[in-house]
């Protein structure tokens, strides 16, 4: 029996191809299947053509797939743009209504029948996916309820009226296409990127969400906003994101933990905002959600090119952590530690993510909540009002009292400044105080985290990657030991700062490092020797807007692999 | 009342002479009638020679980035409501920069007041022409005189329904100081636009100049008819006082999150977190 | 006869020192001597504490001066903070009104007497001054009255009177403080960075200048603005720095050449229009002049800490050029370089600049107008106007036609575009533009400016430094040199791209590498290193607001020198 | 009258029953009314719906960034007064990201067109709400209803005195077309406020909403306080046509350096320069 199953759902936006796969994608998770579900759509709301491609297996998945066992086209289009990703003896599922040559795998869906209008049309499609997987009735039953119950009884009933009609045609006249292994009664979570973000952020007490609408960002504060009230979040769209920059560092000042969500463009306008965090000291927590750019570039699609923007964002200097998610569960994990991190070293922490992540639906198992290590808070004591500095430079983070709590009275200011937060002009306490900022690098330095590497320590090929590229990485190097190559993988979710003395060793143990980006320079690699010297000279780019798979992968290596 | 001199005495970097002395003395002043010991308020500011008042007040401070000085301050009322919250800054900073959070801190209507000191020139950086700058004022950046028309942030406040808007001069020190408090009495967004004159930079909107023109208004601040003639009126003569205001609760009293008082205070709740979590089984 | 002669003058601001020192330093040159002078003012209008340093010789002369043999102090405050910085035997000129005790060289000018009011004791000072260094009175006499020209003749009259009394006295009364050298009668001009940068900008031809004021850089703005009609340029003020870089690209959009002046702070805020130039293809030429952050910082004083923010401003990947003038005449053929390079490259030139050399006052020889090559412009042809492409991917860089210019349509786009200019999502066509943009850096390598150096090829100790750090580092060299030690300079104009095959030899020859830089943290040895593995294990930085010079480089050095 | 087919056909990304396909028809009506061909003008927008408009019409084009569609256009118009300039783009791109660059170009007053075709929502990003979005208007980022009052750009405008200020609807096809030929003939800063429904996520302010709201005025736009009046409805009543207009002389027009046509065509004077230069001998 298959260990997996891909299917890709294609067609036009606005014919609700996103609500079949998220449900669906529910569905599977709920049958104790792993899940993911990878979004590629078009910068519009209806029209052109979008697709969501599936990966549905009985063990934890990794990168998104290249090859497909069923394709459901909503869109003639979708079959000629997709026939070339099928594998042998792939079912296309079309409109029976359309006109066109039978062919082998080819299924006609009786639309017209099973769905009397055409808002009805993804339940039917939903319930023949379902009905070929082999998912319970009960388990599609509830959630397309669910999904419809605010809408009224009424719509709620027709929808389960053609969701049956659909099950029980497709039993009847589509081939089964089960759903990989048995299903092993775990209860799981289908979230994507951004929803295993808000969570983090909610975990770690976020308080205030500063935000500018701006794609693959937007869901993020969209998603606090869904919970503002009951979980004591001021969710804030500013009239520009510099406005949501400088809230999020006002919030932060009256002693809130601040989320600032955006992409490239919108972060280049936070900028200035950066470099004020830094010599503010105060804690915040940027999410630069990837795009391809350069300014609008590809608004839907994903990339991996603001590394170096987001390193460099801010005049002067500064230091600031780049935390690079490499999973669902790490964005989760990752938005928590941020919070914690900014505050201890009361600076700006960045959470580098990318349209892909931002929207790739992820089975995980739930979080062990009370397992979290404690968030750092400010220093909510009171003591000795009068001789409060807020920037006391006795050490190299001060104690950050709040404005309003107690007797102590709080100075955070954009100039060269003294302890207690005044403009000065002279040159050594200049020194002084950008000495002290600068030593609060030894207290990132303290929780670095280490690349994550799979293989022998001395491999032929050793793939480096970041952020989003890591699983696809690890996928690879799996593959490829399965061949008999001897193949390893070093994934980076935190960006800067680096521990050389962590991998270093790793890269001069290998005989040939391949630096595999989702971008067009590769910027990691150049960061890497910026670093520490070493050079990767061999690189796999991807820079056309689409995520990197093992077999985007696997198909440039060819000519390395040769050459070993 | 309490005594203002609690707001500290400071020296200041400012010119001899320069309007913005009286606008510290008319703000602590305010401060004072308001009863606001220094850790029960913030000010907040940007750049320029005005956004230094932060400096020379003893109370919490932020000192912001040119022409940023709204957003931090609005939310750092959102995140606590229960501090008073006071933005300073210039013209320049303001209506130049930042004009746009202008507009939109009009439109959210924080409790929160709002002290520009309008000077109509770039003081700071050294004499360039501002948004009120009037036209046809020789600067170092316009030799022929400015061209565009100057900003009347006071009649845009008006026409946009702003909470409490008023428009004083320093240099009448008693009705700048009342006017500060009740701007900082209002609930509500409160704007209140000072000329501060600039005597290095700004040779035509002097104090005399200024001293000459402004008169009281006389008209009832509830009837925005009235309150948009006076509104509009800039020139030979320049209406002063509380021009419009119109009672209606600010946006953090309408914000059911915001209603226990300061959020750092606030404890993660870590079931309804978890109930969250759930949701996505 | 001493080869130069150094002067500084103290006191509070709004006491005109600035024009003493303008008006004098114009008189220097007048006389046939060189010049440096060196701006240190606080970021106030009145009171506080500026000084003025001058670095008067025979020869050209290097960076700012470290100690002096005069002190003119208007402010007793400024005896005390300079006391230390003067030469054995040194003159201090005050005020003979003041209550101080005597000493040798201390001098009491007896303004109460020579200036009836305040306002022309700086034109006293001028006098006593001008008349100590042996300046015809003619000289100080024209500079006078033209200053003072447009008060009307009653002002005039009255400075002259003071200027004369004042002479008379210093001939009695003061000691002889002869300029170096002879006079060699050449004309030279006197002016600062800013000025030579304008002047570079008008005879490339610029025509629209996009500002928003901002310390160092407002004089540009300024120095375009006051000859803006008779030159025929826009120079208009932004309401913010986001309108001034947007309108700059509508202006070069419409065949204008356009600049952009403005300081970290704005430039931060710049950061998306720059990454619209990218994509675009439209040349720009940014002037960022450098002054301390991050955020405010000091604003009046110096820095060189942007480095890194200006490589990497912009979402996306697009390239770019950066040049570092060094000194006054680097301003100007600098300059006059960026305009060439962006319309022959089609994307942004930076200028890094900073406050020292805004501001540092230099005699310079008159430009040769004539010798300057071309400047580069756009395709003002129209043929086969419905052929046309603004984006034609036939070479890396597309004819640019101009809008109204005969019936070709040009269509400039912020998104992934196809040739014509239109959105595109198609992944083939993303990458073909983007390699097209991408292959453009042929375009800059071709015309990189190499570094500077001085020196033998395989020094004991080469000094490697950009921009305005280069005058001093070719003066420590040459001190070193004279001392015996092998020194040698590298001082690079250009800091992006770089050609390694031009400088990488000179850094592996050396015994000992140091980088001296005006920041914290050695950000241009650290793209040394990304771009050419190589690690410059030393550094002399400076942060404290203040140029670098000779003397702090040496003092820096020693331990350094000890262990060679 | 140029036949609008010289404007070309294309294939829009907008929704089928999207406001904005009548404001591209109107546009290009506008346009033949104005006789402009397409090498006359060109239009510069900038990122949401309404700015892919600049793909969707034969001519020349600047489809810059979101929010910053009026400066690169009113530069582009200083070193090009022979160029027509139309700007076009959304409430969000122009009232919100673009507000300060709107307050600046009102005050230049540049011979500019500015269309803004206002849904009252973001349509690009799937439903926002956007300075015009009414208060109390639920959406999927505000799901207790928007608090903030709502920016009303006309009434600002006729406020700050903006040279021509009119309202309009797409719905009403020779309404919109008339309107914006009027805007584009008129010297000086003009602003279209285009209403023009996105059927996708604004579901309160519909086609039907507008048409059974939008009525034409009657009093002389050269009346200011008459425009005044007009400009503050809006609601149960919306008055279209042109609000207010003032003839006064645009800003490229007193610049004495634009006087001489395009400036990409004048050469260097460096006889000029040279004197410049030796100015600091
Ligand atoms: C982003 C940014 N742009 C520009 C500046 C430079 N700057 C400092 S103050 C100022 C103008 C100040 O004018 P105004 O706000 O009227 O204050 P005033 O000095 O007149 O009180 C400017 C342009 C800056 N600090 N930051
Ligand atoms: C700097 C920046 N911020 C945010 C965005 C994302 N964005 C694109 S369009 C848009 C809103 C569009 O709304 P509107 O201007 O009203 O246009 P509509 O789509 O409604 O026509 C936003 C926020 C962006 N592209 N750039
Ligand atoms: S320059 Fe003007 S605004 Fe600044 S301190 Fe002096 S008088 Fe006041
Ligand atoms: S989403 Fe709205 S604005 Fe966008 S095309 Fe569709 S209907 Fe028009
Ligand atoms: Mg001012
Ligand atoms: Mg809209």
């Amino acid at each position: 029996m298959r260990e997996e199953l891909h299917l890709i759902l294609g067609g036009e936006a606005g014919q609700g191809l996103d609500t079949v796969a998220g449900l669906l994608g529910k569905a599977v998770v709920r049958s104790g299947r792993h899940l993911l579900t990878v979004q590629h759509v078009m910068s519009r709301v209806r029209g052109g053509h979008n697709n969501f491609r599936m990966r549905l297996a009985s063990r934890p998945v990794q990168g998104p797939p290249d090859t497909f066992d069923l394709l459901a086209a909503m869109s003639r289009e979708s079959v000629d743009l997709h026939r070339e990703r099928l594998a042998d003896g792939a079912v296309i599922l079309v409109d029976g209504g359309w006109d066109m040559p039978p062919e082998p795998g080819l299924i006609g869906i009786p639309f017209a029948e099973l769905a009397s209008r055409p808002v009805f049309r993804n339940v039917a499609l939903m319930g023949v996916l379902g009905a070929m997987l082999g998912i319970g009735a009960d388990i599609l039953r509830e959630l397309v309820a669910d999904n419809f119950r605010a809408k009224g009884d009424q719509i709620v009933s027709s929808n389960l009226d053609v969701l049956a009609a659909a099950m029980k045609w497709a039993a009847d006249n589509a081939p089964s296409l089960p759903l990989p292994g048995e299903g092993d009664g775990v209860t799981r979570l289908a979230m994507d990127g951004n929803q295993a973000l808000v969570l983090g952020a909610l975990a770690a007490g976020v308080r205030f969400c500063g935000y500018y609408p701006m794609s693959p960002a937007t869901s993020i504060a969209e998603g606090l906003a869904q919970v503002a009230v009951d979980l004591g979040v001021v969710v804030e769209q500013g009239e520009d994101e510099i406005a949501a920059a400088n809230m999020a560092l006002g919030a932060s000042y009256g002693g809130a933990r601040s989320i600032v969500p955006t992409s490239g463009g919108g972060f280049a306008l936070m900028t200035e905002a950066v470099s004020l965090a830094g010599v503010m000291e105060t804690p915040v927590v940027f999410v630069v959600a990837q795009r391809p750019g350069p300014a609008t570039g590809l608004a839907t699609r994903t990339e991996q090119a603001d590394l170096e923007l987001v390193l460099r964002a801010g005049h002067g200097e500064f230091h600031r952590a780049i935390l690079a998610p490499a999973t669902v569960e790490d964005c989760f994990h990752l938005t928590h530690k941020a919070f914690d991190l900014a505050e201890k070293f009361q600076g700006p922490v960045f959470i580098l993510s990318d349209q892909y992540l931002a929207s790739a639906v992820q089975s995980v198992e739930p979080f062990d909540l009370g397992a979290l290590p404690p968030v750092a808070g400010p220093d909510l004591s009171d003591a000795d009002p009068d001789a409060y500095r807020r920037y006391d430079w006795s050490a190299p983070v001060s104690p950050r009292r709040i404005p309003g709590h107690g007797r102590s009275l709080v100075l955070a200011d954009c100039h060269e400044h003294d302890e207690k937060g005044h403009i000065i002009e002279a040159a050594d306490i200049r020194v002084r105080m950008q000495d002290k900022r600068l030593a609060k690098l030894d207290v990132l330095r303290a929780e670095i985290l280490p690349p994550v590497s799979t293989g022998e320590d001395d491999p032929d090929l050793l793939l480096v990657g970041w952020g989003s590229s890591g699983e696809v990485l690890r996928e690879v190097a799996a593959v490829l030991q399965a061949r008999g190559v001897r193949a390893a993988s070093l994934c980076f979710t935190q960006v800067w700062p680096l521990a050389p003395e962590t991998f270093l060793q790793r890269l001069h143990a290998a005989e040939c490092v391949v630096a595999v980006e989702g971008n067009s320079t590769g910027q990691f690699a150049r960061l890497l020797r910026e670093a520490t010297g070493f050079h990767i000279a061999n690189s796999v780019l991807r820079y056309d807007g689409r995520a990197l798979t093992a077999g985007y992968v696997l198909e440039r290596l060819a000519p390395i692999l040769e050459a070993l | 009342m309490i005594d203002s001199k609690i707001y500290g005495e400071y020296v200041t970097a400012w010119c001899p002479g320069c309007g913005n002395h009286d606008v510290l003395l008319a703000l602590k002043d305010a401060l004072a009638r308001q009863d606001l010991e220094p850790h029960q308020f913030a000010l907040v500011s940007g750049i320029g020679q005005a956004a230094k008042i932060v400096h020379y007040v003893r109370g919490n401070g932020f000192n912001g980035l040119h022409g940023r000085a709204l957003p931090p301050a609005q939310a750092l009322k959102l995140v606590n409501p229960e501090l008073k919250v006071v933005v300073e800054s210039g013209d320049g900073c303001t209506y130049g920069e930042g004009g746009n959070h202008l507009l939109a801190a009009i439109r959210r209507n924080l409790d929160i007041t709002l002290i520009v000191h309008n000077n109509q020139i770039y003081g700071l950086t050294k004499g360039q022409s501002s948004p009120t700058t009037m036209t046809g004022h020789v600067t170092k950046n316009n030799p022929l005189g400015v061209f565009d028309q100057p900003f009347n942030p006071v009649a845009v406040a008006v026409t946009m329904h702003a909470s409490f808007v008023a428009r004083s001069f320093s240099g009448f020190k008693e009705h700048a100081a009342a006017t500060i408090a009740a701007a900082i009495e209002h609930k509500g967004f409160s704007l209140v636009d000072m000329h501060s004159p600039c005597i290095s930079f700004n040779k035509v909107n002097t104090f005399a100049w200024y001293k000459s023109r402004c008169k009281e208004v006389a008209h009832d601040p509830a009837n925005w008819d009235e309150a948009m003639k006076a509104a509009m009126v800039f020139g030979e003569e320049i209406p002063i006082g509380v021009i419009y205001r119109e009672e209606r609760p600010s946006k953090e009293t309408l914000l059911p999150q915001c209603r226990d008082g300061a959020m750092y205070r606030r404890p993660v709740d870590m079931d309804k977190v978890a109930a969250h979590m759930m949701s996505y089984a």
